[in-house]
């Protein structure tokens, strides 16, 4: 069949904020989407519809099943095969007018530079705090306009950062929001999503690209957006250039290494099969720190203290009783239990671990 | 004084609301409200890796809370 | 490949809002999405692999070139096919526990109640007003409840209407923001839109599906959401019931067909043609009505009055030129044309057909 | 008195801005302001069909307008 660019975009030029000459820019612009994913999987496909002309594709990640629910450019068909060979194979079967091409190795420190050198707009889509940071880190040095998007559950983050401004200057960027990688957050297991929130933050970012490249509209730039799919509502964040953060210096000095959860001490915890054996002995006292009081728990609970009023000093230890402390994934029990030994150490307690979804 | 507490990301998880109300000392920091949130909330400990915006814009430690003002605690996220 | 659902939705089982149980009532619910575009396609994908268990797709249409930019679930091979066909068919690839099926036929005021009746859920992701009328009617008759999402360029809306309230009453409806089915809106015409806010809108209206069916968040009850692109900015109306509107009666009584655009005097009007043959002669004086008064127009221009502050008073007629009035799309010139006939009749005035885009 | 208007949809492409100060006679009801738009802006004829919101709640033509309120003319939309 023969498709004409300006049939395929005809919905788009109509726009006077676009017309042919947007299309145009839109045409000679190469951007470079690192991550295939959940984000990295839509914005691709979104970017090449568009008219994007030059697309390049990175992940080093294969298709699993457990991707498949929010990452729905892959098909059943595709589990183990590469991300970013698969996406780049879609990408072709719907955009006549894009070049794609895909790199299917991950990004260090020391491809960084070379990998974002050749392209206009940088969108990240990964899902690594540290390779975040790497990105970043990159994006400043290079001078390259960085578009931003993350999430955790229910809560997407949006900004467009490092973006040159007419008198030169640039933009705030990932480390004016948050200077150094956080390291030790509590919870580095996959916190789960559903997801519309996660194709809604990917479209996020596709409208920044669209709007930087043929200059229509307003940015999300010296702010960040964050959009809570639970509520609907939307928060933004001003920010403000932080100058006692050196990238130049934080690029040479670090290694863009995962960090990796706070290890818990082993004998404060007990796992779920030692817990069956005790949870129906009278000597076992079960404290949940849930704090819906409400939920359903698959075991029997003699106390209930809500983490969110715990506190040690209002706690009256049964030294006979060995404490069990549950919560739904062993992160705030084991607070709680650290915090009751160090109160008192005499005390026989334990924290469930991984909480009762392990169970 | 009165203020508003907003939560992001896995603080909302340790917290276990995104809004509550929050008193304060007149005068206080962010600074010691990030102290009494830790006291508090003791898996809050990485906050100082944390952003506080107060009506929706960015502050650092040292910034004076009044009364009515929104402070949303924003951590990083890392999902993708 | 032998796929397990716990595998599957591992990522949304872990999250304590959904779990098993709100996995359960997805696999359980049956979702009738009625129109296969640019909403309705990744709402179809999107609602299917969140674990939707009964998905039906209604579409009459067939794929087209200028469809692609923004309905991306459709690739070149699909052009000239049914859209609700392809569309079950991609589900079929991605989501091994949903039952799909489709209806490639119009929905019409004979069809409409049989249609949604053996749903619990019913979609809006059509592009005609009348339509979009004629599905919430019916919701309101049959008690279903409706997600409604629709735009105009960078705007989108999306609410949850007639949801029915634990005291048995129901939450607003389209008529309650729009009581009738606005006729002559200036712009009949497509538009156009940019494929994010397109994708976000049906991402939204995905969003309430799963938050409706898992009872889980807050529902877009009672208002209506407008997402606009241009600039992040989100605005919520809240409704209020309208009880002078009786939609058994109005149903009744309607027929739902199209309405269509005001029809312009043809002897107001210049085609691009005609308007090519006088455009240099000195007897011809060109007004253009551009709000942008910078905008490039292809041809020479002698007044510039911006649409927003005209005003048939200020202007001073020379009864020796013959005026043609210019706008982007010929509909604000021939609202400036008709009202400077009016006040001077003797006036030789013309409006440019469909404007500088048909040029 | 002075009024903030808020432009949704076509009307955005009718009055060629999405907001605009306004200045409105006090007492002025929401019926007075329509048909001071459509004075002005022809193309709004239809704006009878569309909704309007006062501070982001539905209103009917009879509600009095007071200063600084955000008054959103919202009409209906149609694409898919």
């Amino acid at each position: 069949m023969n498709i004409t660019s300006e049939e395929f975009f005809k919905r788009q030029t109509t726009l006077s904020e676009i017309g042919n000459e947007g299309q145009q820019l839109l045409q000679k612009a190469k951007v470079l989407v690192i991550g295939c994913g959940g984000l990295g999987s839509p914005i691709a496909i979104y970017l090449a519809t568009s008219g994007v002309g030059t697309l390049h594709l990175v992940d080093f990640d294969t298709v699993s099943v457990s991707n498949l629910h929010r990452q729905v450019f892959f098909k059943t068909e595709d589990v183990k095969k590469s991300k970013a060979e698969i996406l780049a194979s879609e990408v072709k079967k719907r955009a006549p007018f894009t070049n794609v091409s895909f790199t299917d190795k991950a990004v260090t420190k020391n491809t960084v530079l070379d990998l974002i050198s050749n392209f206009d707009v940088i969108v990240d889509g990964t899902d690594s705090l540290s390779i975040k940071y790497l990105i970043n880190d990159a994006c400043v040095l290079l001078k390259k306009p960085l578009i931003y998007g993350s999430l955790y559950k229910f809560d997407g983050y949006v900004a467009t950062f490092n973006y040159q401004n007419e008198d030169g200057s640039f933009s705030c960027n990932l480390r004016d929001a948050f200077p150094k990688i956080a390291t030790d957050i509590p919870n580095c297991e996959e916190a789960g999503t559903l997801n519309p929130i996660v194709g809604i933050i990917a479209l996020l970012q596709v409208n920044e690209v669209l709007k930087l490249i043929t200059k229509t509209g307003i940015l999300l730039v010296n702010q960040l957006l964050i959009y809570n799919a639970l509520e609907n509502s939307q928060f933004k964040m001003k920010l403000r250039k932080n100058d006692s953060i050196h990238i130049e210096e934080i690029f040479k000095n670090s290694d863009y290494l995962e960090t990796y959860c706070e290890t818990q001490d082993a004998s404060l915890l007990i796992s779920a099969s030692e817990f069956l054996k005790i949870e129906t002995k009278n000597s076992t006292e079960v404290v949940s720190v849930l704090n819906h009081t409400d939920a359903l728990i698959p075991f029997k609970v003699h106390q209930k203290i809500p983490y969110r009023t715990f506190n040690a000093e209002d706690f009256n230890p049964d030294y006979d009783k060995k404490y069990v402390v549950i919560c739904k994934k062993g992160i705030t029990s084991y607070d709680v239990t650290l915090k009751l030994k160090e109160k008192f150490p005499q005390l026989t307690i334990f924290s469930l671990v991984n909480g009762i979804d392990n169970y | 004084m009165e203020i508003q507490l907003l939560f992001f990301g896995i603080t909302t998880d340790i917290v276990g609301v995104n809004k509550m109300k929050y008193t304060l000392k007149e005068g206080a920091t962010v600074g010691n409200l990030k102290k009494l949130l830790i006291a508090k909330y003791s898996a809050l400990k990485n906050i100082n890796d944390f952003a506080i915006a107060i009506n929706e814009e960015y502050v650092k430690d040292t910034t004076i809370i009044t009364k009515n003002d929104i402070v949303a605690i924003i951590p990083p996220v890392s999902g993708g």
